[in-house]
């Protein structure tokens, strides 16, 4: 099984919520983060003053798949979070050993 | 200087002014009156950050601090337009066939220094009524919420109140305003049904509609940021209509009284009503639908505080609700975007008020109406002069606001550019971010 | 009409009121003091968002919309019935044996639309009053936070408003009522020590025990949500205090100042002792503490403002603070889950100062006192007066409230079920949340 | 009594006050000025809150309750202060060369009980002033923020409000004040732009120096955590600067409606002025902006708002925006940490209200001193006066809050260490946190 | 060595983490995350509407833990989590390489 | 190429972006975090009772690099947080299959 991390930006969430739905996939956990890269920061003003906030609102998406999904979850979300600019995020792809549901104490597949 | 007085008095001038012990004759001061006075103008300044409160709290987090400026902006240019040439515009004496006023006078306020009318230093009411026309604009900014530039509201709300606030303000309030006299004794606005709430909500409509809806709208919920903070805003609201209500008596007396009184009942009315419907709806009632139905109990009572009694404003109050409520509801199916529910519950909830108040005027009114124009007054006479006012004012409304959503579009641009609505107001347009908690510790 | 200022200025029937210029006989109005008393109405008003903002941030993030509903439902809910029955079940004549109040004429405020007593129309003071109504039981919702249903909750305000409440404000307040009339000059009870604060806190003694403790509670720590929010809670409750206080004093004049001015000081000296005590105990001192210590100060001063001076003022303020740190104290071990502390701040603060204003009263009080009764009226007496009105409040409201608690509970259900309280009242009971802050932007 | 009085007018004198309806001789009670004095000492209070709120809003997440305390601690410590000695200290007759004031029977305002003042009770003068009192050392907290401890903060407020507030204030308010009996009519400032503005913005900026910057300023952004708080409270602020100002006419009549008037012109002024500056500078106008500009209009027209007509406010507004605008990126450039610009508003802006406004002054007012002196008085010999006023505030501002420091830090400590500083105020000092909601649901 | 990640609700998190220092676990790292699954979202009403919130908010917990310990682990946050209904959570077990204490810069074991 | 976990203290995250700055890392993901471990919790008060907080304020930041960066930001990390009192943080490393930029579809190194 795998892990999909993806960083995107928090307002295409909804976009890649549809798309990944599409495809069948019904669970993710999604938590608030802030990137930094090559986008630049922010400019903000304080009194008088201008600074860059480096840090940007980002969303991240954290999806654990059967192995043979990856290519075509990586592709969903690549289609649906694209927006041509820079920043526009990751996508990370990490091994999983096991995933068992709480309620149920089912194992693997079945636990997704 | 009596003008002044008896303009604003515009919902009630019929009323026994004699009663008041100590009322001064011009040009003395009676300290009690302008305590009063004073304090309502604070009371009205004070619903500038409660409105603020009110609105930012529904908007996303992105966007909270540009819809707060919506109402802050209003006190700065607003507040100097008054001073420079808003007070001569609205209390002036009519000019172009009673389209509008003029007073040089009053222009910069400098004929006034010394002016005191019926007891109160005309400062204290040319302020009182500033902050009327501060916050009119400010009540439209629920309308266009999320989606617009600041230079292109603040040019609107320039416009809006030159080409809509002022002449109806007059029309209405000025002693020489056509409506003021019409019929027996005038169309009856206590605290600005017509000239504040029915104008800000279809000009709220048209905004909305010449627009467009936000992006996202009505797929993508857009949840309320902070619906405590409007929550304080909603209280902040209540308290500060005592003044905006209980102020345009322009007494500390009787009538005084009453409006406090009829506003509070409304109020109190209305929220009881919207929780009740809601309870039977969804089987639950909600915070926001408390606070709304708080201001349909207000908004229905601004118009008509000064002449109905504890019944009919407790009925009012409960009217404006169910009205209001299916109003939204009904916006949700029609689909056009007024973000906020300026219409929905101002146009709506205040309309409601101006015309089913004849229904419930005191009895002593009519009277002192029919003794004024000499033959019986009538529910229905004054039906007719209520409806009068509401058509002038939503024709005029309407024409000019759209008018000036094209020519603000055309110049300096009104509806925001998509990348700039998607990062939100509050970056795109002021550089800051409304809540820095979750890295301002670093 | 004069009944009604008699009753209401309950504190303080003996104080000169012939000094205060332009007091107007019945039938005319004096402006100043009118309008000192509409703004004391607005500014008792402010305090229900005031006392919701000071809730609501100490509960946990999931119950911050619901807690605020507690308070501003009862501008709802008790707004509407005050009209309804509320002022003439208190300030009507004494009918079954004095238990509690009615006068048909202000069943809807029917009767009193031109009626002026000593001066202010009584609108304004029915208006007042009614603050007070909603506000008690408001208070008690500190005790039952975290776990009751919604509609619970307003049945039993309703109960509690029509049961405790009346009658107890009758025999209190109303020029017939038994305690108004005990010994020399009556229970001194200035804005409400008994009529309010004993009364809710008792009240919420009893429901907090009747619920039993919220889940987790004390196991896990239940932290504040937002305690800024507190803190501004706290700020718009002193300032609207000075409303409760002073306002209650019925005048614009001597009493008045006397009363705001022991209210200002007492807080303060509350604030500073709760930081003194909790620099001792915990070389820290905090933020809630000093709010708690200004809620003690107030509180405590309530009964009282009319009749002591500033180094009584000082004094009871300091006592309140250490009275109530060891109540909450006493708390923690006992181990009852009165969640955001109304009986060990109101309860026990403003007992202490029903309790010990006797020692602290200006002497010309006594004086009038002696002088009324024809013999000489030792604090002694007044204790005796005070003890009296004290236990007629514990008894009232402790049985009474059971009864109640039980009613809700068995009819349309009180406490809370297991699921619903784990997530909490603004889901389950109102389908919103407070704060949408961390997924607003999507 | 009348002295009182006198020595609260300050600002103006000479002032018809005949020209007031109902104006009690001493002894009896004015109800409609009382009713005013009273709600702006409640309008003063509300001030207070909304400065934590304001202040608290720009720190970081860690400091707020800390900073906000700040605020609210003065309540507590200058609160009781005041009763105990301030007013004696302040408004007693003077001692020790005219150095300070001293009157036994305002030791604990025990000779005050019975007291009127020109229709006024004493006590709600002596509350009045009290606010001010309470609020100026909370103002300097800004300068400060982020990095003292509580302790040394609360040695620092009384040590100020005794050595500087103290003798400055009966400099200038006070009948027998050399300053108030400067020139021809005394030095002008209304509500204090020495006594308060200036006074804390030269303290801050000594503190400022004396603290050093907190760790990481200016290297690191250190953002504002809750700017939407800081526009909540910018609104109180400016609500409640009308009792402030206002208020310090000691009426309900003319001065009152022109003070009132001439505060809402500038403030809205400054405002308008500091968005326009920002959107040339960066094409983008702020939140931040507008309220620093309000505010800038506010400090301003504080000591001058009894003596100039609106065209004067609006220019006075707007100088005072432009002024307080380049001295903030002054700041930035000149690198000393005067975290919330007490100096670069409240000392800058009110500085420059003092220095200005004979330049804008009433010709009556003129007309008044110069037959008061019996020859004519020139707007430059009231500039000289008002410089002496001004000289006088910073050198013994300075001077004597640079001992104070010096004392502070020897004694119990004022710098907080290095680690305590990192954590955090709200952690290290109060043992608390401003927002729990991360965790707070579990 | 291996990371657990758990995703559990948020008012179960006092009992998982008592149940975990039973077991001698005794560091673990948490974060607000937002949740999607086959539990219904919520429903919220808003002025007349009402409509469905799809992310529920969750507690994730992060436990890095020798791999020995991995059963252990898992069985004591299967059974304190558990509430016998949908949205319960999931746990997820990843490899780690390595792990270095900050402040000593011990790696492996000694460093968890 | 592997993902670099570091859990820090807030205040440190200025210096350690600077020190990954130095050494060429121009991406990352940040996160507000609670930790649980050695270090004790704050002591607050309450209304007379002083309780303790088990979950400390962290900041979690992300890195995603090369296999062969690995000791190299380790370092940097390690010098830049490290404050030399418990709780200065973890650093855990974990092997990462696949990286995607989502603007450009770009895989491997050059996504990064
Ligand atoms: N090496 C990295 N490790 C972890 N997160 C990264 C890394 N590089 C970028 N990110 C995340 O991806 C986001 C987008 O990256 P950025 O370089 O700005 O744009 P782009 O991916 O379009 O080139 C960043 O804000 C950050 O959250
Ligand atoms: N495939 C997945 N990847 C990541 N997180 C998931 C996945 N499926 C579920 N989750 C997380 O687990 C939570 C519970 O899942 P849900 O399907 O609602 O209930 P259950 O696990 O009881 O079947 C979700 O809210 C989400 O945070
Ligand atoms: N086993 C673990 N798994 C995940 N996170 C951990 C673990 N142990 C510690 N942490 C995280 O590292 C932080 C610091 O750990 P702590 O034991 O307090 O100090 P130190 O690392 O200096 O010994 C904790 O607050 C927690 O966030």
């Amino acid at each position: 099984m795998k892990k999909i991390e993806a960083i995107i930006k928090p307002f295409k969430l909804d976009d890649v919520k549809e798309a990944l739905n599409e495809i069948g996939i019904k669970g993710m956990t999604i938590s608030e983060v802030k990137g930094y890269g090559r986008q630049k920061g922010h400019k903000e003003i304080y009194r008088g003053a201008e600074y860059v906030v480096d840090f940007i609102p980002k969303t991240k998406i954290e999806i654990v798949i059967d192995s043979e999904s990856v290519d075509e979850v990586v592709d969903a979300i690549l289609q649906s979070a694209n927006t041509n600019k820079i920043g526009d995020g990751k996508i990370f792809v990490l091994p999983v050993e096991e995933v068992i549901r709480v309620r149920t104490g089912e194992k693997g597949k079945d636990a997704i | 200087m009596r003008k002044t007085i008896k303009v604003i008095l515009g919902g009630i001038p019929l009323i026994f002014l004699p009663q008041i012990v100590g009322a001064a004759e011009s040009g003395s001061v009676d300290t009690g009156t302008t305590s009063w006075m004073l304090i309502s103008t604070a009371l009205v300044l004070l619903m500038v950050p409660g409105l603020a409160m009110f609105y930012g709290g529904l908007v996303r987090t992105k966007n909270v601090l540009g819809t707060m400026m919506h109402s802050f902006v209003s006190m700065a240019i607003i507040g100097v337009l008054w001073v420079v040439c808003g007070y001569s515009l609205t209390f002036g004496e009519s000019i172009w066939g009673g389209l509008i006023g003029w007073n040089s006078d009053y222009f910069f306020l400098q004929g006034i220094d010394d002016a005191i009318s019926d007891g109160v230093p005309e400062y204290v009411l040319a302020m009182f009524q500033g902050k009327f026309a501060i916050i009119t604009p400010a009540l439209i900014s629920g309308a266009l919420a999320e989606r617009v530039y600041f230079r292109g509201y603040s040019l609107f709300i320039i416009l809006w109140f030159l080409f809509i606030y002022s002449p109806l303000c007059h029309w209405v309030w000025a002693s020489d305003g056509w409506l003021f006299n019409a019929g027996a004794a005038g169309v009856i606005d206590l605290a600005g049904g017509l000239v504040i709430h029915v104008s800000a909500g279809i000009s709220a409509l048209v905004v909305a509609l010449f627009l467009g809806p936000r992006r996202g709208y009505p797929k993508s919920a857009m949840s309320p940021n902070n619906l405590v903070m409007t929550m304080m805003g909603a209280g902040l609201l209540w308290v500060g209509w005592f003044g905006f209500n209980a102020g345009s008596t322009v007494q500390s007396g009787l009538d005084t009284a009453r409006a406090l009184t009829m506003t509070q009942v409304s109020a109190a009315s209305g929220a009881l009503t919207w929780l009740i419907i809601e309870s039977i709806m969804f089987r639950k009632s909600t915070a926001l639908g408390l606070v709304s139905g708080i201001l349909a109990g207000l908004v229905v009572i601004t118009p008509a505080a000064g002449v109905v009694k504890p019944v009919g404003a407790i009925t009012l109050g409960a009217l404006s609700s169910i009205a209001c409520y299916y109003a939204l509801v009904a916006k949700g199916k029609l689909g056009y975007d007024d973000s906020l529910d300026c219409f929905g519950i101002h146009g709506i909830g205040s309309g409601l008020g101006v015309v089913l108040l004849p229904f419930f005027i005191r009895e002593s009114w009519m009277a002192d109406a029919s003794a004024a124009i000499g033959k019986a007054w009538t529910t229905w006479d004054q039906l007719l002069v209520q409806l009068t006012g509401m058509g002038a004012t939503i024709a005029l409304s309407a024409i000019v606001s759209l008018i000036i959503c094209v020519v603000v579009e055309k110049t300096v641009g009104f509806r925001l550019d998509e990348e700039q609505e998607v990062a939100g107001l509050d970056y795109s347009l002021h550089g800051e971010r409304g809540y820095g908690m979750l890295t301002s510790d670093h």
